[in-house]
């Protein structure tokens, strides 16, 4: 063919439509990047970014629905050489994903505004992590997992820091950096000793050897399985592995909280689930016992750890370890409705943090200053409207019947039933949990309407824009519908899961 | 001597205990820093390793999108310790940095 | 000429090319650069920091260098093994790699308008 | 029945908090009207069921079932008896009441109206819910309108009070929700059917259960309902929650709330795991034992009147619970009675005692003395009331004590011994509490109080009345309550090797032909 005769390599085949979500998203980075080189002026600079972001966020959100339909008549694929798998999964995922994004975005503008802060970078980097966690969803390969964690991860760095005149912003960072980084490595190793124990790193090629070879040593399998949890177990913020979580979540510009307790977290969950069932799905006595102490640990420690703060983020970051400690009972289950319980689950916690964080990031007022608790005192009075919202997110999340939450928490529950034995052990700790926090969130609602008394400081909190007030809204109207007619996100959650490549 | 495959594996082993007990164990940011190098490098050669023995290619792939990410950490890394200096003119120790706590 | 020494012929047009390339530069350099010498020049560490009072704060601009260099220099990994199969590999793996550089040039881009290589 | 008139019984109140809640928040006579004129709607409604309720039926009556959450095998199923019927009507006959004794409420008044409403709906729900996840919804939301009626216009250290109230009752409520997992999967395991349905699971599962299991799951149910009751080892919310929360909420924490756990045992705990139930009865007697002198000795030491009210309350529902584990019909006509009456007379002195506190801003039994010389009526009306409480015959307690002892007596005589003595304990502790407050010459504030006005009799009065009524005259009550008790009775004797104690023809007092309807042996008793 060529003139020196060189035999050709075939290169992968691409779908584009199979990548067009995470390529779209990194476009639109990447193009707001190129028009902030061109435009100077930031007065014109940010609301076109912001223009660029929205419609990368929305022809993602399209390439998404496209794949949806596409997969509803073809069923599941991969492309790129069984790197990147499309299913119900991956796209129900990057819904969440995308939603999130999409929130956080909302919730910037005004941040930025208030903190004087570089916005299009902002914007570009916020994107940029989104299209990582998108090819997070879908990754069907070690290595693309690894990659994808790191696209993720290394924007999030710059975010978690990104008030660079704030020191508790840097040291966030700092601190989520170090411990990312150890967790990326981790896992890395893990992925190493699995792919020396099996030969592979493609999901489907692992679990293709696992069923065909019997490993006469599994140490190596075994020790890779655990170290992976390690990595992972670090992303979604479970206990043991959870210790960055509340100086983070604190030190992070509050949107970028949102973020990442919304959005990072549904992400990571998905890398965990798809490995985990995916690869390893044949030996799953092997993890069932390991995410199940997971589980054990983080709703103890997300929900005794939050009753002793006193800063309100504090208490949702702990809060959010205890969401992690629930979701890992769906995942734990090792049953297909484990699987469409913790995403049900993933999409409801996805908009209650990312609800809750828009009204603390409103109370905080500038600078981020103080979400101590104290703040809220008498927030009642002040702003009526902000602190029912705040109280039905709150309520929510301690898992009280008719809002969202109790749907989520059936949902891990029932899959722990279903699965049976050691679960329903599982189950009823998990619901004591849920008391325990209970009482940090009725702690928050009866601050909120205590009225503030003489001494008290009370300092003005800064405005509901449009774009905050779209968030809340958002949340608290998913909230309650969810809550009364789950239908729907079930059906879907449960769609998706059926076309859950395996 | 014959130096097997498992000399290397039981080397990258080594180096990455190394790092990882460094990195709990050492309070100097920029320490701290390098040890999460070290454990990556081990990662690398052990990819490296089972490649070879594997006869398979696809554990050499990794080790370059390995050094590619490595070195996007460094940059990240090396930005943020120079704009915690930057903003506080002090020592490099974890310890300095602690303002958050519950 | 044996195949043994056309090889090495290529890896002579190389050489050549290369030390051109230097000279080149180093030339061009010399013509556009203003010469004006001061007695500061002379000083070793001239550039930047002051030699007296040892390793100071003042050096945050070399790591900017560092990092912008560290960044190029791990292109490098892609490159060698697209550049070794580029002729097995065909049009579409050039498209690709010219959209990585241009991925990557659009970096340094806007490192320089946001004025990150200006040295005062 | 072509109108879903259950569904309509929980839609109303909670649209007239909907409604109530888009007032202008500055108009708290126009929201006050609202939300009395909600509660009455509701009260009527509930008569017009009262009215159409078909008595001497044992099966639930205006049924019905929708698919709610299919994929979870939740369905939305309601349905009445005659056990749920008077709980019903006590919940929608209260809450005018609680509403009318609030008008002093001026303080943010349309949220307090609003929840009021709400938690009406809610316990609505959860007594009409015949799906164990239905019911289960409704038993927690019912908690959040009580936590912010105690929060937010409770006295003293209302926060505490509320999220101990919240908190003791979720971590009971986590072992009912695992309970309710369990049966519905078990079920599913063994049949391939998700379901939830009390009918359903009824039916299966006394022998589709291991009965470890059972037991096991027996014990899940009975901490989170113990909870509810409260039963004593468990019952430290209780005075707190009392003593804190505004008038209103004390009647209907007091009223209906409480009865969700006796509820509970009665519905869920007992048919699901008869045998368990037979085999533990024992236990929870011996609970309920302990509740009746415990509450009743901790009453009378009880310095504050609302505390020791709360108190009492402790005792009274350990009466239900000794009747419901008596597991005879006449302990069980009398568990459901005392229900009944509990609510009507606690109702009231929960009521009095607001009405002074909001005179005297005190509820300490020794800031009080000779109120009966300034307010008569206050007095009197007090001292009938306590009377109804302690179970003076011709007032309804007296009925469903009787009962509820008599059943006991039956299958457990010193039980039954040893519990009749907390009878006495409470004329002690109430009429010493009269005789405190009450009689001698008021000094200071005391002297110049003023009577209860027209508002605050139109109040007790009516509920005074009806317990007088059911105390003379229990038969239209027992009528309903009887065959719902009967069909319990028989499904424990069906699914077990249990036999309920009968009357021997030899006994002294009573035969067995004379036990068929309730109101006559009431008569022979006098």
């Amino acid at each position: 063919m060529n003139p020196l005769g060189v035999a050709s390599i075939v290169t992968p085949g691409v779908d584009w439509l199979g990548v067009a979500p995470v390529a779209l998203l990194a476009l639109a980075a990447i193009g707001i990047v190129l028009q902030r080189s061109i435009l100077r002026r930031a007065s014109v600079a940010y609301p076109s970014a912001l223009i660029v972001a929205a419609v990368g966020i929305i022809l993602s959100a399209v390439a998404l629905i496209a794949q949806w339909h596409r997969v509803q008549t073809d069923g599941s694929y991969t492309t790129l050489s069984k790197m990147v798998a499309v299913d119900g999964f991956s796209i129900f995922i990057g819904g969440v994903v995308l939603v999130a994004t999409a929130c956080s975005v909302l919730l910037a503008s005004r941040y930025l505004d208030r903190e004087r802060l570089d916005g299009p970078e902002y914007l570009a980097l916020m994107l940029l992590s989104a299209s990582g966690m998108l090819a997070m969803a879908s990754a069907n390969d070690l290595i693309a997992v690894f990659v994808a964690l790191e696209i993720v991860s290394i924007p999030l760095y710059v975010l978690v820091a990104y008030d660079r005149r704030r020191s508790t912003s840097l040291e966030a960072g700092m601190k989520y950096f170090l411990l990312g980084a150890f967790a990326s490595a981790v896992f890395l190793y893990g992925v190493a000793l699995t792919y020396g124990a099996t030969g592979s790193t493609g999901l489907v090629g692992i679990a293709n050897y696992l069923s065909e070879v019997t490993l006469l040593e599994r140490g190596t399998l075994l020790a890779g399985l655990v170290l992976m949890l390690v990595g992972l177990g670090f992303k979604v913020a479970a206990a043991p592995f959870h210790m960055w979580t509340p100086d983070v979540y604190q030190g992070a510009p509050t949107p970028v909280t949102a973020f990442m307790a919304s959005a990072t977290k549904a992400a990571a969950f998905a890398a965990l689930i798809r490995i985990l069932y995916t690869a390893l799905g044949g030996s799953s006595s092997d993890w069932r016992p390991l995410l199940w102490v997971l589980a054990v640990l983080s709703l103890l420690v997300g929900s005794i750890g939050a009753v002793i703060q006193t800063d309100v983020k504090r208490m949702l970051a702990y809060s959010s370890i205890n969401h992690a400690g629930f979701i890992l009972i769906g995942v734990q289950a090792g049953t297909i409705k484990g699987v469409s319980s913790a995403l049900t689950y993933l999409a409801i916690y996805a908009f209650l943090a990312v609800g809750s964080f828009a009204i603390v990031g409103v109370v905080a007022g500038r600078g981020d200053a103080d979400s101590d608790l104290e703040r809220f005192k008498g927030l009642s009075s002040r702003r009526t409207g902000l602190s029912w919202a705040f109280t039905l997110l709150l309520l929510a999340q301690a898992g009280v019947p008719l809002t969202a939450g109790f749907i989520a928490k059936f949902g891990v529950f029932s899959a722990a039933a279903g699965a049976g034995g050691t679960s329903y052990v599982l189950a009823l700790i998990g619901m004591l949990t849920a008391a325990i926090a209970a009482f940090v969130y009725l702690r928050i609602a009866a601050t909120m309407f205590t009225p503030a008394g003489e001494g008290d400081q009370v300092l003005a909190s800064s405005k509901v824009d449009l774009g905050t007030g779209i968030v809340i809204w958002f949340s608290c109207a998913l909230t309650i519908v969810i809550g009364v007619a789950p239908g729907f996100l079930l059906g879907l959650a449960e769609r998706a899961t059926l076309l859950f490549l395996r | 001597m014959i130096v097997t495959p498992t000399w290397y594996l039981v080397l990258a082993a080594a180096l990455f205990s190394i790092g990882a007990v460094g990195m709990l164990v050492r309070r100097n940011v920029i320490v701290m820093f390098m040890c999460v190098e070290l454990m990556l490098n081990a990662v690398n050669l052990t990819f490296v390793t089972f490649s070879k023995t594997l006869n398979d290619l696809s554990g050499q792939v990794a080790v370059f999108f390995v050094l590619v990410v490595a070195a996007a950490e460094v940059a990240i890394g090396l930005a943020l310790i120079v704009a915690i200096f930057r903003r506080r003119h002090t020592g490099t120790t974890a310890d300095d940095i602690s303002e958050l706590r519950g | 000429m044996t195949q043994f020494y056309r090889n090495y012929l290529a890896v002579a047009v190389f050489a050549v090319a290369a030390l051109g390339m230097v000279g080149a530069m180093l030339g061009v350099g010399r013509l556009v650069r203003p010469n004006r010498p001061q007695p500061e020049k002379y000083i070793a560490y001239e550039a930047g920091s002051d030699p007296i009072r040892g390793f100071g704060q003042s050096n945050v601009r070399y790591y900017v260098y560092a990092l912008l260099f560290v960044m190029f220099d791990v292109e490098a990994v892609f490159i060698f093994p697209w550049a070794i199969n580029l002729e097995a590999l065909g049009v579409s793996a050039l498209i690709s790699m010219i959209v990585f550089i241009l991925v990557l040039t659009l970096g340094l881009v806007y490192a320089w308008r946001k004025g990150v290589l200006r040295w005062a | 029945m072509d109108f879903p008139i259950l569904t309509a019984l929980i839609l109303l109140p909670f649209v007239g908090a909907l409604f109530v809640a888009c007032l202008p928040s500055n108009r708290p006579e126009t929201i006050r009207i609202a939300g009395m004129m909600t509660a009455i709607a509701t009260l009527g409604l509930t008569l017009w069921m009262l009215a159409d309720f078909e008595t001497g039926k044992a099966g639930y009556q205006f049924l019905s079932s929708h698919a709610w959450f299919s994929d979870l095998g939740v369905r939305y199923t309601l349905g009445v008896d005659g056990i749920s019927l008077f709980m019903v009507v006590l919940n929608a006959l209260l809450l005018p009441i609680a509403l009318l004794a609030s008008t002093g409420v001026n303080e943010r008044a349309k949220a307090f109206t609003v929840w009021l409403l709400v938690l009406e709906a809610a316990l609505m729900g959860a007594f009409l819910a015949l799906d164990l996840v239905l019911f289960f919804v409704f038993f927690e939301v019912v908690l959040v309108p009580m936590y912010f009626l105690i929060a937010g216009w409770g006295h003293g250290r209302r926060n505490y009070a509320a999220t101990k109230f919240f908190i003791y009752t979720m971590a009971g409520s986590a072992f009912l929700f695992i309970g309710i997992l369990a049966v519905g999967f078990l079920h599913k395991s063994s049949t391939g059917v998700l379901t939830f349905d009390v009918r359903v699971l009824t039916q299966w599962a006394p022998a589709g259960i291991a009965p470890t299991t059972a037991a096991w799951l027996f014990a899940a149910f009975t901490i989170a309902f113990a909870v509810k009751v409260p039963l004593v080892p468990l019952h430290t919310w209780l005075p707190d929650a009392h003593t804190e929360a505004p008038t209103a909420g004390s009647v209907i924490l007091a009223g209906v709330m409480l009865k969700l756990g006796t509820y509970g045992f009665l519905r869920f705990a007992i048919p699901i795991f008869p045998a368990a139930a037979v085999k533990y009865a024992p236990v929870l007697l011996t609970l309920a034992v302990i509740g009746i002198i415990y509450g009743a000795i901790v009453a009378t030491m009880q310095p504050d009147l609302k505390r020791l009210v709360a108190y009492s309350s402790i005792a009274h529902l350990g009466f239900v619970v000794l009747g419901t584990f008596a597991l005879t019909r006449q302990g069980l006509d009398g568990a459901v009675f005392t229900m009944l009456s509990h609510g009507l007379t606690t109702g009231v002195l929960f009521l009095i005692i607001g009405f002074l506190y909001e005179r005297r801003h005190t509820r300490l039994i020794a800031d009080f003395g000779g109120l009966w010389r300034s307010a008569p009526i206050m007095g009197g009306l007090f001292v009938v009331t306590a009377f109804a409480s302690i179970g003076l015959p011709g007032f309804s307690g007296f009925v469903g004590e009787f009962l509820a002892l008599l059943g006991t007596f039956m299958g457990h005589r010193w039980y039954a011994v040893v519990a009749a003595s907390g009878v006495i304990l409470a004329a002690i502790y109430l009429l010493w509490a009269v005789q405190r407050a009450f009689t001698g010459v008021p000094e200071g504030d005391n002297a110049t109080i003023s009577d209860l006005n027209v508002r605050e009799l139109a109040c007790i009065l009516p509920l005074l009345a009806l317990s007088l009524f059911l105390g003379v005259y229990p038969k239209p009550a027992l009528d309903r309550i009887g065959p719902s008790v009967k069909a319990v009775i028989a499904h424990v004797e069906k699914s077990t090797s249990y036999e309920s104690p009968k009357f021997s023809k030899h006994s002294p007092i009573l035969n067995e032909e004379r036990m068929d309807h309730g109101s006559d042996e009431m008569e022979e008793s006098k």
